[in-house]
């Protein structure tokens, strides 16, 4: 299939494939292992170190820690997805409009991004997490980050599409009769999709990383065995202290694959858009 | 042309800073619930040791937000607090003011914030440039996918590595804390020692994870600029090849890294902040950390707005720069 | 009779610029306009910065005019129907200058051709649309065996501009703005596309406007020409007069700049005399004055009107005042239509 | 006399996934004193490639494969990095194709003209560097003051102005112009060569101009070389070129010039250029070629051979001539 063998050229596009591959197959077939329910507090002894009982060992709380990383990788990442996904929406159709019809709705567009941009997301989620933080579940967080995960793609596809509109393709469309709203899915959105593709990434691992940030800071939802959580409550009772290695280990193993994986995606689907860049690889 | 740019930059940075102020006012307020007054109500239950400070608290908020004016005059008037860097009083640490607060951490936070950012840019782009250019080492090239692995890792995600091997397995830096408990900081070069000794790990992460980010950014720069044509006439010029690295190649990469770097710096504020919570390193990030704890509004909404208003002057300051480095914004074209 | 399409006293300004409003006057007052009787093929010729792209684009309806009027069919273009402007595109089409930038990367090259088919309805059926496009392939040079289901990427800029110039077969415009088609292609294909464009215009009686920078391509391919210095017209009218006789003296420096590749036609001395590039300063007077070593100081006060010398031609130049003067829309006059 | 600079069998291919592309193919030449040659051929037939490697200039993936290139009896393609960065500037000096950027644009103009003269091996003050970028920029008839000026100040002729004075800056021996006014208007294009022109008579320098505007080659140079599938198909003068063509790519070529005699008379060259890739031996030209026989259509490459004064060709159709 000439997808692979384009694969085995682009290798980082290859690497984070396999790696998000490998965490989607552990975040499903895993809860076969650990059911969900050994998850929560005081489901199984607690602090026992990994054993065949336990393959990845038990916390203070009395959490199956396998239970909770597979539910936690399961959680975080689609919190990540979520706050992407609407962020992108959002950001394609702000990005798509001011760059095709211009005028005044770009200027703002433009202040808009420039300045939301300048101001670093996480603080103004600090504010906004720690007013309602009561009630912030998984969904609620990510819609939470979501307010915040439009701008960078509003400016990747505006400048794609501004670029774009110049083309002497465009020009050629609307001779041969095509009005605008076929010139913009026919013409400019497939030339989109390798640079939304990188961008629907850079936004997923941003919702990620300020997901785990507010739980950091204690901001994220409590409740659930997220991985945020899981790091939050490792320092909350000081595993390092009591030298439960694998507490602290094993969160922080699949949060490094996450971010790799999602990196090297990124960093492939950049070299998809514009191959010149991959020549001294 | 520079008149233009210059009021165009400090333009962004008034809006900026207004916008951090207006969310910083309306956002407790869409809540049903008000969790300043709740706040106050909270501490007034709990009673005892704080029984007379209370009312002269409740008096000090009521006037402070002027509960019963109308909005926009609270609002205007909010404004002018900030204009004149008036945060308000801590809800917990009450008569201090948030300013004071802040005062009291802040050298902290600049200290390791500077030495790490200097440190990684300066290095991560050395290294970055190195690695893309041809004439260089060839095991150079080794480095390039650690590097990737490393910049796409939260830094306090690496600190929680390198607490587990290099502080708590091999013992060979505290695992927390700003300097030794119980030491009475007083300015001596044994506590200065001492600071650095608590120091070091939280600085390693950040400058691990940001110097590869530096590191791939002149990668790239410096594989586009090695196409341009000056390069080729470069050394069609017979020109040594450290001149044309340095004058050349260099010197046209950097501009957009310092680009990059003014991009950056919401990012670079952030990971301090979770860096410093994870280490309990005695900067702004421990006091947000604690404060959120605490569930002291006033102090969080304060630190916010200070972190985002020193964000926008940075930015500011570098956008002043920028044309120094690059001709084409300082001077405009005097010849069609 | 109404002309097809006609430029009447149009000027067209581009402003940019936040704070200070910095203008250009791309065009200003410049009148065409292209008949129905006789096919005629056209140049607009001109350095950088002369206007005639902007020209181009004016006739396509694609940029509005700052003042005066684009007549199409004798009404008022920007003013007409949804209905008006389909038959519009249908009959004005283009040819564009860098053969790699006419494709849409995504798409094989066949999607260029299907477009306008299926847009504009000329084929009944899609046996129909395979017969049109292989016969409009064949008759720019290309086989359709190795030119249709290829990617841009695939093919050479030759066989890419070729594709273009098929394209207008199918569609069988009444006019075509073709901006600077060869300039991109090597000079062993640049004759065949030209002679494609001839084809156009003889056997189809496509007007064309052929707008470029090169006079040696448009002495042998177009009937008129009008020369255009920053945006206003120098000189115009019958080309071989113009070519082989100019008179503005900006037109007398063009042609005596054609490297014509013939070593027994060398390059003359008279452009020694001529100022090198000066700094543009905006002068109330003809625009090329600064650079005109026979500039009188007229010249600098007040933009010379058109003047007919002969009756196939007229330049906008005082050395010529003692000639009728021509209005701006009546250049119609020396250009045969 | 023997010449300035010459190439002998010449070949540089471009490494690629798919193979070797034979940019440059067995070419020879030689360079004549105070000779102005042109190297003339269709886009992608290898003459910038050939241009880069007369200055040892390829960059990987390409690679001169064989054959050498003398300049004043020195054979560059043995001589050492350093030795070859030595003599670029002093004896041989580009004049670059990208008039657009080939400046830095960050630098001002002074500087970049001094540094090629500075990184030699005397010492100069700084005022006789001033003195000496004064004097070579008035010599490209440019104001002394575009010294202090950066390139985006400048207009399209005069940053190729000032390349030119960078490449005349250590009096070399030979110069090697790229298409230097590929990119320039026709007005400026014709001031910027008569300014060449000029320089070529004062300083006795031998040029190579590079191009494929014919038109400029039959205004601005002796002798002309054609180039083809990376192969040198013919070489004469301009004159024997234009009017009695040998090849019957150049004939082809010839004839498909606008001329001033002549309207509206088209003749273009049919088929495509073959690709370079995994080239065979033997005449690339024969698929397009009118008087193609089955000596053409054979494994050999036909040789240059010498058919009359000066005036060779590589084609089988001149095989029995001596």
């Amino acid at each position: 299939m000439r997808f692979f063998r384009y694969l085995r050229r682009n290798k980082r596009l290859a690497a984070g494939i396999a790696i998000l591959t490998f965490l989607f197959l552990f975040a499903t077939l895993g809860r076969l292992i650990a059911p969900p329910a050994r998850a929560y507090p005081l489901a199984v002894p607690a602090n026992k170190p990994p054993s065949l009982e336990y393959p990845f060992g038990t916390d203070s709380q009395g959490r199956d820690l396998l239970a909770t990383i597979v539910m936690g990788t399961y959680l975080t990442v689609r919190i990540g997805v979520l706050a992407g996904i609407i962020g992108l929406a959002v950001g394609t159709f702000l990005g798509f409009t001011a760059a095709y019809y211009g005028g005044a709705l770009d200027t703002i567009v433009r202040w808009a991004v420039d300045v939301l941009l300048t101001v670093p997301g996480l603080l103004v989620l600090v504010v906004i997490a720690a007013l309602i933080q009561r009630t912030l579940n998984p969904t609620s967080l990510s819609l939470v980050l979501a307010l915040l995960a439009w701008m960078g793609p509003t400016r990747t596809v505006r400048s794609q599409v501004l670029s774009l509109r110049e083309r002497a393709f465009v020009r050629i469309a609307q001779l041969s009769g095509e009005g605008n709203l076929e010139i913009i899915f026919r013409e400019l959105f497939p030339n989109l999709l390798p640079y939304l593709g990188a961008s629907l990434v850079g936004s997923v691992t941003g919702a990620i990383f300020a997901s785990l940030g507010l739980e950091q800071l204690g901001l994220g939802a409590m409740r659930e065995p997220t991985l945020g959580m899981t790091i939050y409550w490792v320092q909350y009772y000081g595993a390092f202290i009591r030298g439960l290695w694998w507490w602290i280990l094993e969160p922080v193993a699949v949060i490094v694959l996450i971010f790799m994986g999602l990196f090297f995606l990124s960093a492939g689907l950049d070299e998809f858009a514009n191959p010149r860049v991959r020549r001294v690889a | 042309m520079r008149a233009a740019y210059l009021l165009k930059r400090f333009g962004l940075l008034l809006v900026v800073v207004w916008t951090a102020a207006t969310l910083n006012f309306f956002l407790p307020r869409l809540t049903p619930r008000n969790p300043i007054r709740e706040r106050i109500v909270q501490m007034a239950v709990s009673g005892g040791y704080l029984e007379q400070g209370i009312e002269q608290m409740v008096k000090a908020y009521e006037a402070k937000f002027g509960l019963d004016q109308p909005l926009w005059k609270q609002y205007f008037r909010y404004l002018g607090d900030m204009a004149r860097l008036d945060l308000g009083y801590s809800l917990t640490a009450f008569p201090k003011t948030v300013m004071e607060l802040i005062g009291e951490v802040v050298a902290w936070s600049i200290g390791i914030a500077l030495a790490t950012l200097l440190l990684s840019f300066s290095i991560g782009s050395l290294l970055g440039a190195l690695i893309a250019w041809p004439k260089s080492p060839k095991f150079l090239q080794y480095l390039v996918a650690p590097l990737m692995a490393v910049s796409s890792v939260p830094a306090y995600i690496f600190g929680l590595v390198l607490i587990y091997f290099l502080a708590f397995r091999a013992r060979l830096f505290p695992m927390s804390g700003g300097f030794t408990l119980g030491t009475v900081p007083d300015g001596s070069f044994a506590f200065y020692m001492d600071v650095l000794k608590h120091a070091i790990l939280p600085a390693i992460s950040v400058i691990l994870v940001s110097l590869g980010g530096w590191a791939l950014g002149m990668r790239g720069m410096m594989v586009t600029v090695e196409g341009e044509d000056y390069m080729i006439l470069a050394e069609a010029k017979g020109l040594k090849s450290r001149r044309i690295f340095f004058r050349y190649a260099m010197r046209n990469a950097l501009l957009p890294q310092i680009t990059g770097l003014g991009l950056s710096l919401g990012y670079l504020v952030t990971g301090q902040i979770l860096v410093e919570s994870l280490f309990g390193f005695p900067g702004i990030g421990a006091l947000l950390n604690r404060s959120i704890f605490v569930y002291d509004y006033n102090a969080v909404l304060g630190i916010t707005f200070m972190l985002i208003l020193s964000i926008g002057v940075v930015t500011l300051i570098l956008d002043l720069i920028y044309p120094l480095l690059d001709p084409r914004i300082r001077t405009g074209r005097k010849v069609r | 009779m109404t002309a097809l399409l006609e430029l009447r006293e149009v000027t067209k300004i581009y402003s940019g610029g936040v704070f200070r409003r910095r203008t250009t006057v791309a065009l200003d007052r410049v009148s065409l306009s292209i008949g129905t009787e006789k096919p005629t093929i056209t140049a607009i010729a001109g350095e950088s910065g002369s206007g005639k792209t902007t020209m181009g684009m004016l006739f396509l309806g694609f940029l509005p005019p700052t003042s005066g009027e684009i007549l199409y069919k004798g009404k008022d273009l920007w003013a007409a129907s949804k209905e008006e402007w389909r038959v519009f595109r249908r009959e004005v089409q283009a040819i564009f200058q860098d053969p790699f930038e006419v494709y849409n990367p995504f798409y094989k090259v066949d999607h260029v051709l299907t477009m306008p088919i299926v847009r504009f309805h000329l084929a009944n059926s899609r046996q129909g649309q395979q017969e049109m496009i292989e016969k409009a392939l064949i008759d720019v040079g290309l086989r359709p065996e190795e030119t249709l289901g290829r990617y841009p990427h695939q093919l050479s800029g030759g066989q890419r501009q070729r594709i273009t110039v098929a394209r207008a077969l199918l569609l069988q415009p009444k006019l075509i703005i073709a901006d600077e088609p060869v300039s991109m292609v090597d000079a062993s294909l640049r004759a065949t596309i030209l002679q494609s464009l001839r084809k156009l215009n003889q056997e189809l009686g496509i007007s064309i406007l052929y707008i470029t920078h090169d006079l040696a391509t448009a002495y042998h391919i177009c009937e008129n020409i009008m020369v255009l210095y920053q945006g206003s017209v120098a000189e115009a009218g019958d080309v071989e007069t113009v070519i082989k006789n100019p008179q503005h003296p900006y037109t007398r420096l063009l042609v005596g700049s054609i490297a014509w590749p013939d070593p027994r036609h060398k390059w003359g001395q008279e452009v020694a005399e001529y100022r090198g590039e000066t700094l543009t300063q905006k002068t109330a007077g003809c625009k090329f004055a600064p650079r005109c070593p026979r500039a009188k100081p007229i010249c600098r006060e007040s933009p010379p009107p058109l003047y007919q010398t002969n009756h196939t031609r007229a330049a906008a130049c005082y050395l010529y005042e003692d000639n009728p003067i021509l209005a701006g829309h009546e250049i119609g006059r020396v250009l045969s239509q | 006399m023997d010449p300035i600079l010459s190439a002998r069998d010449l070949s540089v291919y471009y490494y690629t996934e798919r193979g070797p592309v034979k940019a440059v193919d067995h070419v020879s030449l030689d360079l004549q004193q105070s000779m102005r040659l042109g190297l003339v051929g269709e886009s992608g037939c290898g003459k910038s490639t050939l241009a880069m490697a007369l200055m040892r200039l390829i960059r990987p993936p390409g690679r001169i494969v064989h054959g050498e290139v003398l300049l004043d009896g020195v054979d560059l393609v043995k001589l050492s990095a350093e030795e070859v960065r030595r003599t670029r500037l002093s004896k041989i000096a580009l004049i670059p194709q990208g008039a657009m950027n080939s400046l830095n644009p960050v630098m001002r103009v002074r500087e970049q003209i001094a540094d090629g003269i500075v990184d030699r091996d005397e010492l100069f003050s700084i005022a006789e560097i001033e003195a000496r970028v004064t004097e070579l920029l008035e010599s490209v008839e440019l104001d002394p003051r575009v010294a202090g000026m950066y390139p985006h100040e400048l207009s399209g002729g005069m940053k190729q102005r000032v390349c030119m004075a960078i490449a005349i800056s250590m009096r070399p021996k030979v110069i090697i112009a790229d298409e230097p006014t590929s990119a320039l208007d026709v007005v400026v294009q014709r001031q910027v060569m008569d300014t060449v022109r000029r320089l070529q008579e004062e300083l006795g320098l031998s040029i190579i101009l590079i191009g494929h505007d014919m038109g400029l080659m039959a205004q601005s140079v002796d002798f002309l070389a054609v180039m083809y599938a990376g192969r040198l198909v013919e070489i004469g003068s301009v004159e024997d070129i234009f009017l009695q063509p040998l090849h019957p790519y150049t004939q082809l070529l010839i004839s498909t010039l606008p001329t001033l005699e002549v309207r509206g008379v088209f003749r273009g060259i049919p088929g495509i250029t073959p690709t370079l890739l995994n080239a065979p031996e033997g005449c690339l030209f024969h698929p397009r070629c009118l008087k193609a026989t089955d000596a053409c259509r054979s494994e050999e490459t036909p040789v240059l051979k010498e058919v009359s004064f000066s005036h060779c060709v590589s084609c089988y159709l001149y095989e029995d001539n001596k």
